[in-house]
């Protein structure tokens, strides 16, 4: 039922978002990239699948753990190193780094370093598309940590009454830094919040990008027909701590081995391998192709300038 | 130039409440652009606690006069996030005392969204409020809080003074493509001034001067110009001569304005309602002392409020902030009179 | 069941607060009172009852609507009227108004120009009970718009995995001044946003004194006990506009006179009457005694000082 | 005095990191007073994200060590509340960025309380936080906002630059009666600085003199303090002698102090982190222009951010913010030379 161009597509996301936060993991430690570094490894399903369901004139709004959302939105990799690394030719020439990428052009407003800063901002791209009256949708990422900001319930409240065609996708990793779900929330389970609110909502193995795909289709259909909005809680965990210097000790051993069991990257490849004709040979070569790929991009943004302060300077002089 | 227009007694001219100017800048501005539409409080079916939004929507309906539930901090996020993606919404928060609770999504977001995506995205969107004491409406719902959005990089701040100002600075903020915090007094909507009936826009950055004069020079804005003013034609029957200086905005300043009128009065007086600690007075203050150091006679003279929350007792609320003859008392005591 | 004492003091209370709702409103219009004036008149049975559940120890936080709040937790008349005729013999000092009435001697940890503001607050009060180890419980008043403003959410939550000894009391009114509670929320029974975050909650009819009085007793037995947070929606409307100056003109005559025909008072009234030996006339003599107390309480804060400004400014100066 | 002490070279005193210090004074203050207790994103387990609160659970367990959800503007309130009702809570905010969250509860619920409800009320409670530059954190991680609630009536506000200052002023500031914003800054938690074993506490309001000098006055607070003190090193060398003086607090304002310096030295120079525009140093200018206007012998000089967000490159990063080249250049142009 699923093209093979499809699942080469889905597989090549999966596979890029792994590539490119091992990396620059690698170039943070070789003290290249400074400052937060927040990795997408183990959720790299999410935004691949949700991202296969949009149309290029839909929106995302992404977190402080955005890499995965940009690349699966059609982000370009070497804008994206370029803007890790701080250089001038970098998404936000160099101004805004990790936790800032954003391109509305491609339709992705925006990384946020504030917790839940961008779920009402998503709320706002929805709410335009509802006076503009257009059948585009809005996929709000977030983590289960920004569930307790209280701008969550606020802007859940406001895409309910006002019908707006926007999609909480909840990426439940099940911490917030170190604090584990369980102790701050008594049902983690986050996706019963918005059932008080009159919003449906569905958990998913978020682990399974053929599943998050699905129910983001079902989610998206909903939203186009002026249904208003749908939360979708997507089940996953991190594959290692918060940040590229978060040793996340505090994830129990077997908690985290039974999450790397279920590898969405390794999942999508099955799935390839599996449900087409690809053989082990033809995946590879993907995994090859991007792999090349991203070394051009570190190349390319290693040898990219850097900002010209003179010419910051000069534009502060206009602010 | 502008304050000629507004004096003028031409036949376009008619003198009408400042609300009203307010509320046909809104409706000239939706009429103009399909992207501008605004949010609020009650600002429907009730037009809004002040009636600035009095019939809009029977004109422009539900969709672009949009009544919010108590989330300011959403609606308010809503709105950068409605014109990150190519609107033009107009967000009111009825007390500037509750925009406490939208400052990161002024502040952290809005202000900021231009800069850190490198300049590919931006941000049109103007956040009316209203400030200011005089109702008898205490601590929390009385602050002048002007000079917190003054302090922060990428916001415009607008406070008008008369109907005219409030009009032509609204329709430029809504034309502004960036974020404009544009505040009024709750003193203000009920004063009158005259109008012109052709459009017109002022261009936000502009002061204007409201009363010349040679022999000191009073910076004001927004209700405190109505104050200094009037504390001015005192002054005049004491034979001193006040040029006042209404600010209009206060970002951009028109910083050049103050310093023309000050090498030529040698005196200034700075009004602001607004607690002087840390007000945008004392800001004023230290760009003056240091560039028309020489041409100071005497030290600046701040009539600011005072170091305290607003009290709800009439006669305590009256002292705390800037009176007629507080004015009129820094005005001689910079003169050595 | 209920001793004769009992259903009088509740009667009295409900009939203070009527007659202090409706004498002030009589010194507003004479321009004796300025400023914001938000009458309890048709919710008085939810003050009533939920005090009259209260220990002396226990805590309340108020609201913008809280004279009914004050005066069923003791608070004394001739302070109240002072204090919303800006005396200096006031509960504030005449600092505060009408708006900001606070004396957390009684328990009463004051009234809130923000809506939603007091939330948090009294969340702390039930945080400082459980640090402290004591049995007291904290009773938060609120109504439907506060639900919409996130901290409602937050706090819900903070409660809620802090099992802290706090009743979220929702006076539903069903109006944020002129905004209907139906389009403000998908879900008008708000005590469901409650479910979500695994705090019990229950609707109860607000204007009956005794109901709320009996759902409240349950609640503080939970929380003295350890059980955490409970959260009670009480249904009730308001007998005028959200302010002395607003007529109310869009609240439908008929849903008015519905809940009018089922005054709070009249029922606290027939309560006393029907349950006790209570007579018409030592209700009657009840009712003359309150109007005395409030006679005295207006005479005594009209003939008090008004602040000195000189000593206000001596303050501002140690400021 | 507190200085002689702090650099005494007396058996009592060790070295210590400012981080270490103020795990001190909260250990002490823990230990001294029950109803002090701490709340905040990670501090508990994990010991904060800076590892101020490291070992501080095992000590007092986790009903006075309590990890928060991501609800800033709640437990902030409920540190009000706690506050209002006979506890001290000393309540942390990870990002001084992120208080933007909780300004409704600082600024119109604890800064207002007292006062609001005439005098019945106090809010003893301590909110620390952490700003500043200098870590490549960029725009919403790096900011310096002690301008906002320096400008708000009834909050008090420190920010020491010395462990030894850190320690004695977070003591102080948690016996103090009124709400504290104690904001720290990200550079400083692990530089060192001499801390005696015994017990102090040092006063708020009052600033220290951390150099001596007869040629220029320097004011600074924070960060800015150190950066200062190595201007004033490469100064000497040039023959200019300067005196540093550290505000440590900024509300109260040790106003004396700063006038004395002035008008010994004549000349000033106030060198602050924050965005120039409506910062505090703008306030101390106006206070001095005023106070000492025939003192001043050159116009105030302000050495402060840039009109910019903080951009994530470090060199744009470092251009944003006061650097030791910028301060000896001010010190310079205010002696003429
Ligand atoms: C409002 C706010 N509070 C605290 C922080 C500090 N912080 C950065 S990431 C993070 C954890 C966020 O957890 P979650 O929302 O679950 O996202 P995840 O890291 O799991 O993707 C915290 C507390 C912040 N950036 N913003
Ligand atoms: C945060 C905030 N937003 C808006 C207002 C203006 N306002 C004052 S009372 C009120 C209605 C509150 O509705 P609700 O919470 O239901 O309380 P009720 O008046 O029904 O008792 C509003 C919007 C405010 N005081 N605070
Ligand atoms: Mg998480
Ligand atoms: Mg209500």
């Amino acid at each position: 039922m699923y093209s093979r161009e499809f699942l080469e597509q889905l597989y090549r996301t999966l596979y890029t978002i792994r590539v490119f936060e091992t990396e620059c993991i690698k170039l943070y430690r070789q003290g290249l990239i400074i400052g937060y570094f927040h990795p997408y490894l183990g959720e790299e399903a999410i935004a691949t699948g949700v991202c296969a369901a949009l149309r290029k004139d839909d929106y995302i709004v992404s977190t402080h753990r955005g890499h995965g959302h940009c690349i699966a939105r059609g982000g370009e990799l070497k804008k994206m190193v370029a803007e890790v690394l701080g250089r001038e030719v970098g998404y936000c020439r160099g101004r805004g780094g990790s936790m800032h990428i954003a391109d509305v052009n491609i339709g992705n407003i925006g990384a946020n370093g504030i917790v839940g800063g961008g779920i009402p901002i998503g709320v706002g791209a929805g709410l335009g598309i509802s006076i503009r009256g257009t059948d585009q949708v809005v996929v709000i990422f977030f983590s289960d940590g920004a569930c307790n900001n209280g701008v969550f319930a606020e802007s859940l409240n406001l895409a309910a009454i006002w019908d707006l065609p926007v999609i909480f996708l909840l990426e439940n990793n099940q911490y917030a830094v170190s604090s584990p779900i369980e102790e701050m929330s008594r049902i983690p389970d986050l996706y019963r919040r918005a059932e008080g609110y009159g919003v449906p909502a569905y958990p998913v193995d978020g682990n399974d990008v053929l599943v998050v795909y699905e129910k983001t289709k079902e989610a998206i259909e909903a939203c186009r027909n002026g249904k208003g909005p749908v939360m979708i809680e997507a089940k996953t965990y991190r594959h290692g701590g918060h940040h590229v210097n978060d040793p996340g000790l505090y994830m129990p051993r077997d908690r985290l081995e039974y999450y790397k069991s279920k590898d969405p990257v390794a999942l999508g490849r099955k799935y390839l391998l599996e449900k087409t004709k690809c053989t082990k040979q033809e995946a590879a070569a993907i995994e090859q192709q991007v792999q090349k790929a991203m070394e051009e991009a570190i190349e390319f943004a290693k040898n990219s300038p850097e900002p010209s302060v003179e010419r910051f300077l000069e534009e502060v002089e206009q602010n | 130039m502008s304050e000629d227009r507004s004096k003028s007694d031409g036949q376009d001219v008619r003198r009408i409440m400042f609300r009203e100017a307010l509320n046909e800048a809104l409706r000239e501005e939706m009429r103009r652009d399909e992207t501008v539409f605004v949010m609020g409080g009650g600002i429907g079916q009730r037009g809004g606690s002040y009636k600035v939004t009095v019939g809009l929507l029977d004109e422009f309906g539900p969709r672009r006069i949009i009544d919010t539930p108590i989330s300011e901090a959403s609606f308010t996020g809503a709105g950068v996030g409605a014109a990150i993606t190519g609107m033009r919404p107009v967000v009111e928060i009825l007390f500037i005392d509750f925009a406490s609770l939208i400052i990161d999504q002024i502040v952290n977001q809005a202000a900021k969204y231009r800069f850190m995506s490198g300049g590919r995205g931006r941000v049109p969107m103007v956040l009316r409020t209203q400030g200011g004491s005089g109702n008898g409406l205490a601590a929390q719902h009385s602050q002048s809080l002007e000079a917190w959005y003054y302090h922060t990089p990428g916001l415009k701040v607008v406070m008008p003074s008369t109907p005219y100002d409030a009009k032509g600075l609204l329709k430029s903020a809504i034309r502004d493509n960036d974020p404009v915090m544009f505040i009024e007094h709750k003193l203000l909507y009920m004063t009158e001034g005259p109008v012109p009936q052709d459009e017109y826009t002022i261009e936000l950055g502009a002061g204007d001067i409201k009363r010349r004069g040679n022999d000191v020079t009073i910076v004001a804005w927004s209700n405190m110009v109505l104050r200094a003013l009037s504390a001015a034609e005192k002054l005049a029957q004491q034979g001193i001569e006040t040029e006042v200086i209404d600010l209009r905005t206060l970002v951009p300043l028109d910083k050049q304005l103050i310093l023309e009128s000050v090498k030529k009065t040698e005196h200034l007086v700075i009004v602001q309602e607004a607690v002087r600690r840390g007000g945008v007075a004392s800001d004023i203050a230290s760009i003056v002392q240091a560039e028309a150091f020489d041409f100071l006679d005497a030290p600046i003279e701040i009539v600011a409020g005072k170091n305290t929350p607003i009290p709800f007792n009439v006669h305590l609320e009256r002292a705390s902030v800037p009176q007629e003859g507080d004015i009129i008392e820094a005005v001689r005591k910079v003169l050595h009179l």
